[in-house]
Formats: structure tokens, C-alpha cells, sequence
């Protein structure tokens, strides 16, 4: 089976992102009442897998493989099966 | 006594690397990044560049390389490493040298003479130049923010790893210029005489601009000392760090 | 039958004048993909069918050329068995649209162009053109397309490991909605390893390199259309360039030519596989089956058309020497790079491609490469010649000229371009011996020798706008200027030629006046062309770019030793002046900043008087006795002296008895003039020098100091160094912060 | 009210895709069947919005100015409200 999942890596809390407050800043110049805004990385693909369980297994590992922990955390956001 | 320099599909500073170890008499080796041994070599350089494009991170995709773990095993023994820019951002990716390297606080990558105080000179690094020594070296990176946490830093501190600290160019300490304040807080940044950016170039906790693992055989740093080993290139204040290191592998060896 | 025809004609936009010489030529009607490889091999960007007759008005012949203009890239010889390969190449209208990634693109294809004469890359330069720049939703867009452009150049640049030394960037309302990108490439090659886009009888080629998607579908007839409200609809075939690709691909091909695994090499460039299969067989005068099939690919489902015209970077085609295939395999196995076998050197000369067993386009390769040409008529724009003749004698002396020279440093043209290149990775490769800002040219050593190249490229829109002819001799002779005030002595130019539509009269008129005053400029200045690029219909309803030939000049220092930079080193060497004190007022940055005026005519240019002061101030820099010298250039006397002190912040006091108008004097612009400083123990054997070359020159004053002092007839002007730093380096650093 | 919202932004299909093609080889180099590989940017941020679905609305209107119509498309991935 195939599914695609889906992988977040963003920024710990309490860790600078200065691309983050870049954005913030164009959004408050355009009006927007957006805060905290934070940068990170979403990394989609397919993964070949026995099932669903497998896949996130899988994905998960991939996150941690990819993350980097002194500053980053991860998310496996969505593990679906591919029609 | 050969010297490996490491090359990764992206690397680009490795000929310059070479060049500079050649420049003081080392005999200096490329070594392709699916090596899996570093036997007959005294000591790796990971060289600047954009290792995988530096893409994800820099340095995060390289860290997977096979020769990584040849790297580990050279520096757990004992002999000397040394990641420039990319190479430092992949040994911290690796785990060899703590801490990592974030964006730039100015989100753009900068080339430009930086200014770096020699910190320790007990190092087979450092050991030709003196303490608090000001060196001219050019920085190029776009990711070369030194971030570590609290705890971290302050071993770091403790230990006299810290070996490079971006400082304020010491010939344009004019009057104008306003004296520093004597205690730095983490991530502060001073503006540094007029219409320029701050000295610390990237906004690295501490000035860090360069550091060793506890075992003092490990640097990694985010200017280039291989750029700064002529005249012609504007300044040779890097040239005694691939001194010194010729230095120590000959004692090592 | 006619009925059939149109809606072909009109989707591929062929001229029906030009579809009856297709039948012709091919003796029969074509099918709709063959009429596409019409559509992308005869246009502008192509076959640069309207300025061919034209470009063979420029010398092409000089005792160091390797390689005149044809093949990839010119290539000159710089001695000791070295060589140095150089091309201009414009992505215009890809950064109009993608400014990142156009940008970055045209890094990445005018590298390829270098590879594929057998030459490592060594040097980038850049010319950019901006509009307006002032608070303002055309401003706001300026500083959008400057920041983009200036990131992508970065970007691949920096990650493949070229150093950008150098480069220009002007501002001016008339490129507000056609900015100018045009990206230089310099690479080193040993002369007996020049590689040519060659291949012989049955031999394979190897397509090499990243996959073929749908990139940039169009992208070589797109480059020669005007910008439109469609060309928004044609935005999804953006191409994006990956250095990371890039590098793998360069070190493959430069590695393949150094073990002599291959024959020939071209680069696939705007047309893909079309234009460098095609022209590859005619060149070497044979032909080429193509099986499409092979073609490896990214997305599924490209149709046959699809993949002839992507753009898709990153590829490269190589043909190696019998017996040396499975070495190239491995080669490029090694850097994880696609290496396949996709087309067979056929006797027939004809351009064959085939797909699932099917011949689905049959031409023969002469009648793709050679094009219809055509000769227009110009006409000059008569609002031109009115504000040519424009009579500026009568313009009021401003108040302060103090705040006159403040004003100009903070001009965007001539304020400091430190924002912009300490953005890109200028000395990788450790041989950038004069960086950018230290020298009107870059200095680039060739390690192993005591010889250096040094690189600039120049034009003033300015003064291409008022007179075309005359701009395009003013752009070739400031480029060999600030090559030979740093030491070089210029061999080769290329030229990026950048103009407006070439099927009006006022547009076809600026396109030959500016190859016209080049090869004039040529001659007089023994400096041939080996290399450039033609960008056209640079123009839209309501605009026209001022005609633009980027010329890139290329030159040689024998000793490295003898070399000098612009800013002044020591306290208490002398200044002089070699040229007139007084310049002119017409198309000059003063009059447009000062007086908000953009008209009379360019300063005259003498070649031969020009030619003169440059083989002058090279004989003192060759003779080791000068280390400080800069050409006055826009803004005149006073900015040059300004540039001088900034780099190490070191000032001067000039003394200049003269009684013409100050602001003449200060701000006027002349060509032929280059300032330098000496050690009083010289002073008199330069003087000797410049006395027998019978030059006009003027000792003005001294080095020294931390302010710029200057004394005249009837004012004392002085500036801190400080404050003309600090006006000079902050209008840029708004942009990129 | 305020809201937390997740947005994110890819690159159209189509567009290559340098950095996912890269860390796909780096993924079968450590044997994951992992496939198509895309790395795209999420951006997490409060908004402050007198309902969900106007959080929404203004989620969306962000990620248009946000996103280069060139080559990326955006996705609100999640608009939940704040504690
Ligand atoms: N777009 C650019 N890219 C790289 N370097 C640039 C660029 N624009 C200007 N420079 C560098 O900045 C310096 C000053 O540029 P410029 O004012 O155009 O010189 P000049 O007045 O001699 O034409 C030179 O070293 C030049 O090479
Ligand atoms: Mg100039």
C-alpha cells in the first residue's frame, strides 16, 4: 500500500525565528492582527507501507532522522492511504 | 601526515582548503563522502560549501553521509578536525561539536571581513596566535547564527571551548564609536560605528564564532581561515591556524 | 487548405511569410511539432534574425583569440598555456516575471555556456537594470524585483561555488516595467582542453544531467515577445534552477573533458533539446537521431512537444570518445547523475526525432539553424534628438556644493553597491585578488602563475539614450577604462545587447546605432568581441528601454604584483589627474540629480585619446610605481575623489585653480580621465611618463587626513569623511537591509 | 476570540522541486521507500477574530499574499480556537 504523509519541522518554543517576525512584520503592515507567527517546514511524500500504523511508524522515524532536536521539533500532521 | 579533506556532493571550498594546507606543507587529500575509512590520515578538514544544496538545513542532509562515521572515529581517537562554515554546520548536525547553527538573524546569506578574537591558543589550532589576538577573516554563510541552550553555553563557557569571538573592528574604534557595555547578555547584538551592520554579523549567542569539543581536538568555525592565507587575499590571519595544525601532527605523530 | 493552416499559424505565431519558407525549405508542409522547432530555432533568441547582419559589423580578430563568437563562449588566450573562456546572456524577462528564479536561472545557464568550452567557471559578474526607486507603488516594486533578482543570483552563485566579483546596478524610470538581468561568467581552461559542440559520425549522445519536466515550456520564443497580459498566463512554466544539480553537472563535464572521455559538449539552454541537438549536427555537419524515449523524465505524460521545448536546467549533452562510454557512465554514476545514451550521429543531415517507434519530425538541420534574416529601416525618435540639443549653458549654479556632492553619493547609481555584493559570495575559489569595491575592475589570479585576469562589465543608460551610437563607444571604452586603471591590459569584450523592438523603426534605430558605435569603439580601441547576447522587444505599448549594451571586457595582468585599487593608501602621496578638470554637462547624473534634468548630449569621446590615457596609467601601474588609481566616471571629479577615500577611510586635500563653473569642475562629466596617486620619489618620472604619451594632466593635491577638502577659486569645500559615508552607504542598505 | 491557525504553502505540482528531490536521495540512501518528496513552509500564528470562520477567512487571505502565485499554492491546513 501507499500512503501520504505528511511531516512538520518547525522551531522550538523560545527560539528565536527571525523569518517568522519578518512575516509577522509584512502582515501587520498590511493589517493583519497575526502574532507569534512561526516559520517551519512541512515535507510531504509518499510512503510505501504494510499499513497505516507502518507508514506513521515510518513517518515518524523520517521526522526524527530529519529534525534537528537542539532546536527543532516535529510533527507527523497526516498519515493517509493513497487511492 | 596527510590531512583529509572531505568532500560532499556541493562542497565548494574543498580545493580551497587544499590550497591552504599545501600552502604550509601539509599534504592535503580530497576524500569522497561515501569513504568509509580515513585510515592513513592524521586529520579531516570538512570543508565550506553547500553540502546537498544545503537544503532542509545546512548540513542536515551530509550528516547521513558514510564517511561521517569514519570522521567520528578519527576524532574520537584523538586526531585533530576541523569544520569550516558548512563543515562546522555538519559536525553540529552530526553531534560531534554541540550547539547548531540557525538563519542568520538578517535572514540573508553575507560575505564580508569579520573581525574574530582568538579565545584559546592550548589548541592544535591556535597555538600560533596569541590570546585575545584580533584577526581579520572573511565570514560567508547564510545560516551561521551559533545558538545553544543555557545550560549548554554555559559549559561551553566554562570549559574554554569558545575559541573565536566575533569582535568590533579595533581600527575604527573612533571617539565617535560608543564604549560597550562590560556584560553581554546572550543574543545582544551592538550597532558598531556608522551606517554599519553590528560586528556580530549573524546574531551567535555569545559572539561565538568559533568552537571545540571538550576534548580540544574538534573545531568548528563560521569564518574561512582557508580565504585568508595571502596577501593577495586581503589577509593571512588564518594562515597559523593550518600552521599550527601542521604543528601538532607533527608532535602527534 | 489556407483554412487548416491558421489556427496553427496562429498559435505558434509564425509569420506567414516565414511559413511559406518552412514548405520551401522542407518540401512539404510541416507537421504541428516540427513547425514548433521552426518557432523556437528562428527566433530572436535563437537565430537573432534581426540583429545577425548587424553583429557582422564587429571585429572579431585579435591576436589572442582562441575562440571568436559562435560557439558557447568566446575564449582568449592569457599565456603559460592558459585560456580564459567568457559570455554575457540576459534572462530579462524570466526575472521580470520570477525575479528569484529568473535570475537564478541566468546564472546557471550562462555557467553551462562556460562548461561547455571545457573551461572550470571562475568568475561571476552581473548587470542589472532597475526603474524607479523612490517612495512609491513603482518604487515598492523596484525594491521587490531588486531584492529577488539579487537573492537569486545569490543563491546559485553562492551554492555552486562561483564567486560573483562583480557587476553593475543602475536605476532608471525607463526600465520600471522591463528590468534588465544580465549574468557574466568567466571560466579558466587549459588551451589544448577547449571543447566545441562537436560530434562525429555514429557516435552516441549522452544526455546528461537533471530530469525533463515541463520547465519553462516556451521559454526561448517567450524571451523574444513583448511582456503582455498573456505572458502572466504562460507564469506556470517558471523554470527553477538548482545549483546543487548544477554543481554535480559541472564537476561530471569538467571532469569527463579532463580524462578525456568526451569529443564535444554543449549545454541545453533556452530551446532544450531542440536547439542544442540541432545546432550540435549542423555545426559538425551531419545529422542527429533522437529517440525521445530515452529522454529521462520527471513528470509523466510529457508529450512529444512537451519535451523538445523544455527548458529544464541543469543538463548538459556529452559525446564521448569510442570506447569511453561506460567510463562516462561511471563518472557520472559517481555524482549520482543521469548519464544516457538518447541520440545517434546519422550521416543524413537531417534532424530526426523519434518516439515509440514512430518518426514524428524529420528536418533537416540546415534549415533549422539558418533562419530568415531581415534589414530594417531605423528612424530615431525624434523626442530624442530635441532633448539632445537641449542647450544646458544656461543652468543655474546651485547654492551649495557641498550638499550637491551629498546629494549624488546618495544617488541609487552611485551609492554604495556594498548591500548588494555582500550578498554574494565573492572569493570563493581564494583567488579574488581585488574584491568588489576595492577596484573598478575584479582582479581574479590564476593560481600557479604570477598572472591575473581582471573583469568588468559597463554601460550608462544615460548615455545610450541621448545617443545611442555614441553611448555603445562610451560603454566599450569605460569597461576597458576600469580594466586598465587596476592594471589590466583589455584583450576581448562581450556584449550583452539589450534594445527595444527591433520591427519599429525607433527600436531597429537604437539596435544598429549601438552596433554600429561598438565596432567603431572596436576598432579604434584594437579590442575584439568574442562573445554576447541579444535581447530585443524590450519594449511594450507604453515603454521602451533606453538601449543597453551591457559590454563585458576582459584583460590580463602579466604580474600579479603590478596591480593598483581605488581607494588611497597612503597619507602624503600625491593625486593627479590624468585628462581635462572641466566635464560636461549633458546626460550626466549630476544635471538629472541637481536639476532634475535628463538631456543634451553624452561628452564627446576621442577613441584614440582614450586609447592613449589607458595605455598610459597601465604603463604606471606595470612599472610598480602606482597601487591607487580610478576613472572619473558619473558624478564626476568630486564623487571620484569621494570613492577614493571611502575604502580605508582615508582623505585628501585637492586644490583646483580653474576658472570655469565649480559645478563643471566638480560634477561634470568627460571619459579619459583617471585619477591616481604616487610617491613624491615618482612624481617627476610619472609625470616624464605621461609627457611623452602627451597627455594633459594636473597634480591636484595630497592624501591625507579624515576629510575630503576641496579648495577653488572662490569656495572652500569640505566633508567629513564620516558624513559622506554615511549618505553613500545608506540608500542601497534601505533595500537590502 | 483569539485562534491558532496552520497554514501551508507548496510549491504547485509541476515545479521542481530542488529540496525535496535531495532529501529524497538522502532517503533511500538510508532505505526508506519514501517517494515524490516535497518540502513546502508552514506558517503557525494567532489571529484574533470574532469567529472561527472569520479566522478562517483571514487564514485564507494570508496565505494569498503570502504565497508567490507563480509557482506555490496554500492550504489552511487548521483554524482552532485558543484556550
Ligand atoms: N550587481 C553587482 N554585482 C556585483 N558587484 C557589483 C554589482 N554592482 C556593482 N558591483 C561592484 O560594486 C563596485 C562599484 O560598482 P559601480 O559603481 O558600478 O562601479 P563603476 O562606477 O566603476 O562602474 C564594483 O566593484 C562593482 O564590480
Ligand atoms: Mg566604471
Amino acid at each position: 500500500m501507499k500512503y501520504h504523509a505528511t511531516l512538520l519541522i518547525e522551531l522550538k518554543d523560545g527560539i528565536l525565528d527571525p523569518q517568522g517576525r519578518a512575516v509577522e512584520g509584512v502582515l501587520k503592515g498590511l493589517q493583519y492582527r497575526a502574532e507569534n507567527v512561526r516559520v517551519g517546514r512541512v515535507l510531504e511524500m509518499e510512503l510505501q507501507a504494510a499499513s497505516e500504523s507502518e507508514a506513521r511508524a515510518t513517518a515518524h522515524d523520517i521526522g526524527k532522522a530529519l529534525a534537528n532536536p537542539v532546536m527543532e521539533v516535529f510533527i507527523v500532521e497526516a498519515v493517509k492511504p493513497l487511492a | 601526515m596527510k590531512v583529509a579533506v572531505i568532500q560532499f556532493p556541493g562542497s565548494n571550498c574543498d580545493q580551497d582548503a587544499v590550497w591552504a594546507l599545501q600552502l604550509v606543507g601539509l599534504e592535503a587529500e580530497l576524500v569522497w563522502h561515501t569513504a568509509t575509512s580515513l585510515e592513513g590520515f592524521q586529520g579531516a578538514i570538512l570543508p565550506g560549501g553547500f553540502s546537498y544544496g544545503d537544503y532542509l538545513r545546512a548540513g542536515a542532509l551530509a550528516k547521513f553521509s558514510p564517511v561521517m562515521q569514519a570522521v567520528r572515529r578519527l576524532a574520537e581517537r584523538g586526531n585533530p578536525v576541523v569544520g569550516i562554515c558548512n563543515g562546522f554546520q555538519v559536525l553540529t548536525e552530526a553531534g560531534l561539536l554541540p550547539g547548531a547553527l540557525l538563519a542568520n538573524h538578517t535572514l540573508h546569506f553575507t560575505c564580508k571581513e569579520v573581525f574574530v578574537r582568538v579565545e584559546r591558543t592550548n589548541l592544535p589550532f591556535t597555538a600560533g596566535y596569541h590570546q585575545g589576538q584580533v584577526l581579520k577573516i572573511p565570514i560567508a554563510h547564510g545560516e551561521g547564527r551559533y545558538y545553544a541552550d543555557a545550560q549548554t553555553l554555559e559549559r561551553l563557557e566554562q570549559n574554554h571551548q569558545v575559541v573565536f569571538r566575533y569582535t568590533p573592528n579595533p581600527a575604527r574604534s573612533t571617539p565617535a564609536s560608543t564604549p560597550r557595555p562590560a556584560a553581554r547578555r546572550p543574543g545582544m547584538v551592538w550597532e558598531d560605528g556608522v551606517g554599519e551592520s553590528s560586528f556580530n554579523p549573524n546574531g551567535s549567542l555569545h559572539d561565538i564564532a568559533g568552537i571545540v569539543n571538550e576534548q580540544g581536538n574538534v573545531l568548528g568555525m563560521m569564518p574561512h581561515p582557508e580565504r585568508a592565507v595571502e596577501g593577495i587575499l586581503g589577509s593571512a590571519d588564518g594562515l597559523p591556524l593550518f600552521a599550527s595544525l601542521k604543528q601538532a601532527l607533527e608532535v602527534m605523530a | 487548405m489556407e483554412e487548416a493552416l491558421h489556427p496553427l499559424l496562429k498559435e505558434t505565431g509564425i509569420p506567414l511569410g516565414e511559413y511559406q519558407e518552412i514548405v520551401r525549405l522542407l518540401g512539404r508542409e510541416p507537421n504541428r511539432l516540427e513547425l514548433y522547432l521552426f518557432k523556437v530555432m528562428w527566433s530572436e533568441h535563437c537565430s537573432y534574425k534581426n540583429s545577425r547582419p548587424l553583429l557582422r559589423l564587429l571585429p572579431r580578430d585579435g591576436p589572442a583569440v582562441l575562440q571568436g563568437p559562435g560557439e558557447n563562449a568566446g575564449v582568449v588566450d592569457i599565456g603559460e598555456g592558459w585560456a580564459v573562456a567568457f559570455k554575457i546572456e540576459s534572462h530579462n524577462h524570466p526575472s521580470a516575471v520570477e525575479p528569484v528564479q529568473g535570475a537564478a536561472t541566468g546564472v546557471g545557464g550562462i555557467i553551462r555556456d562556460i562548461m561547455a568550452m571545457g573551461a572550470r567557471p571562475i568568475a561571476l559578474l552581473n548587470s542589472l537594470r532597475f526603474g524607479k526607486l523612490e517612495d512609491s507603488p513603482e518604487g515598492d516594486r523596484t525594491r521587490y524585483l531588486v531584492r529577488g533578482v539579487v537573492e537569486g543570483i545569490a543563491h546559485y552563485g553562492n551554492a555552486i561555488g562561483v564567486p560573483t566579483v562583480g557587476g553593475e546596478v543602475y536605476f532608471h524610470p525607463d526600465y520600471q516595467d522591463n528590468p534588465l538581468v544580465n549574468a557574466m561568467c568567466v571560466g579558466l581552461l587549459r588551451v589544448d582542453e577547449l571543447k566545441k559542440s562537436r560530434a562525429s559520425f555514429s557516435r552516441p549522445v549522452y544526455y546528461v544531467g537533471s530530469k525533463t519536466g515541463r520547465d519553462g515550456i516556451g521559454g526561448a520564443a517567450f524571451a523574444s515577445e513583448e511582456l503582455s497580459e498573456e505572458s502572466e498566463s504562460k507564469r506556470p512554466s517558471v523554470q527553477v534552477g538548482d545549483p546543487f544539480m548544477g554543481k554535480l553537472t559541472l564537476e561530471v563535464t569538467l571532469g569527463a573533458i579532463r580524462q578525456d572521455l568526451v569529443e564535444g559538449v554543449q549545454d541545453m539552454g533556452a530551446a532544450g533539446l531542440t536547439s542544442s541537438l540541432s545546432e550540435m549536427a549542423h555545426k559538425s555537419g551531419l545529422g542527429l537521431e533522437l529517440n525521445l524515449d530515452w529522454v529521462p523524465r520527471r513528470e509523466t505524460g510529457m508529450n512529444s512537444l512537451e519535451l523538445m521545448l523544455s527548458e529544464s536546467q541543469e543538463r548538459m549533452v556529452l559525446v564521448p570518445h569510442p570506447g569511453r562510454e561506460t567510463r562516462l557512465e561511471a563518472l557520472a554514476a559517481r555524482w549520482g547523475l543521469d548519464a544516457v545514451p538518447v541520440a545517434t550521429m546519422i550521416a543524413e543531415p537531417v534532424f530526426r526525432i523519434v518516439s515509440e517507434g514512430q518518426v514524428v519530425a524529420n528536418v533537416p538541420t540546415s534549415a533549422l539553424a539558418d533562419s530568415p534574416t531581415y534589414v530594417r529601416e531605423g528612424q530615431e525618435n525624434p523626442a530624442t534628438a530635441t532633448l539632445r540639443a537641449m542647450n544646458l549653458s544656461q543652468l543655474p549654479v546651485p547654492q551649495n556644493l557641498e550638499e550637491v556632492l551629498l546629494q549624488l553619493l546618495a544617488s541609487p547609481n552611485l551609492c554604495s553597491r556594498a548591500p548588494v555584493f555582500e550578498r554574494y559570495d565573492h572569493q570563493v575559489g581564494t583567488n579574488t585578488a581585488l574584491i568588489p569595491g576595492k577596484g573598478d575592475a575584479a582582479i581574479v589570479r590564476i593560481k600557479g602563475t604570477n598572472r591575473a585576469i581582471a573583469v568588468k562589465v559597463d554601460a550608462n543608460p544615460r548615455y545610450s539614450k541621448l545617443a545611442p551610437r555614441l553611448g555603445a563607444q562610451h560603454a566599450l571604452a569605460e569597461a576597458a577604462r576600469n580594466v586598465s586603471v587596476v592594471g589590466g591590459r583589455p584583450l576581448a569584450y562581450t556584449d550583452g545587447l539589450n534594445c527595444g523592438n527591433p520591427e519599429t523603426p525607433h527600436g531597429y534605430f537604437e539596435l544598429s546605432e549601438t552596433i554600429h558605435g561598438l565596432a567603431e569603439a572596436s576598432r579604434a580601441l584594437g579590442l575584439p568581441v568574442v562573445s554576447g547576447n541579444v535581447s530585443l522587444y524590450n519594449e511594450g505599448p507604453s515603454y521602451r528601454i533606453p538601449p543597453t549594451p551591457m559590454v563585458g571586457v576582459v584583460g590580463l595582468l602579466e604580474n600579479l604584483e603590478h596591480r593598483a585599487e581605488l581607494g588611497f593608501q597612503r597619507a602624503g602621496e600625491f593625486i593627479v589627474l590624468i585628462g581635462n578638470k572641466e566635464g560636461g554637462f549633458g546626460a550626466s547624473e549630476y544635471l538629472w540629480v541637481a536639476h532634475h534634468l535628463e538631456a543634451g548630449s553624452p561628452p564627446a569621446l576621442d577613441l584614440a585619446h582614450e586609447a592613449k590615457t589607458q595605455a598610459a596609467i597601465r604603463e604606471l601601474i606595470e612599472r610598480g610605481w602606482v597601487k591607487t588609481a580610478h576613472d572619473v566616471a558619473e558624478g564626476g571629479l568630486a564623487v571620484a575623489l569621494a570613492e577614493m577615500c571611502l575604502p580605508y577611510r582615508l582623505g585628501a586635500t585637492i586644490e583646483i585653480r580653474n576658472p570655469a563653473r565649480p559645478d563643471a569642475l566638480l560634477f561634470g562629466e568627460a571619459p579619459s580621465r583617471i585619477l591616481f596617486t604616487i610617491d613624491q620619489a615618482k612624481l617627476q618620472m610619472a609625470v616624464k611618463v605621461l609627457e611623452s604619451f602627451e597627455l594633459p594632466h594636473k597634480i591636484l593635491g595630497q592624501v591625507g587626513g579624515d576629510k575630503l577638502t576641496i579648495l577653488m577659486p572662490k569656495e572652500r569645500l569640505e566633508w567629513s569623511l564620516e558624513s559622506l559615508h554615511a549618505v553613500w552607504e545608506r540608500t542601497l542598505r534601505e533595500v537590502l537591509p
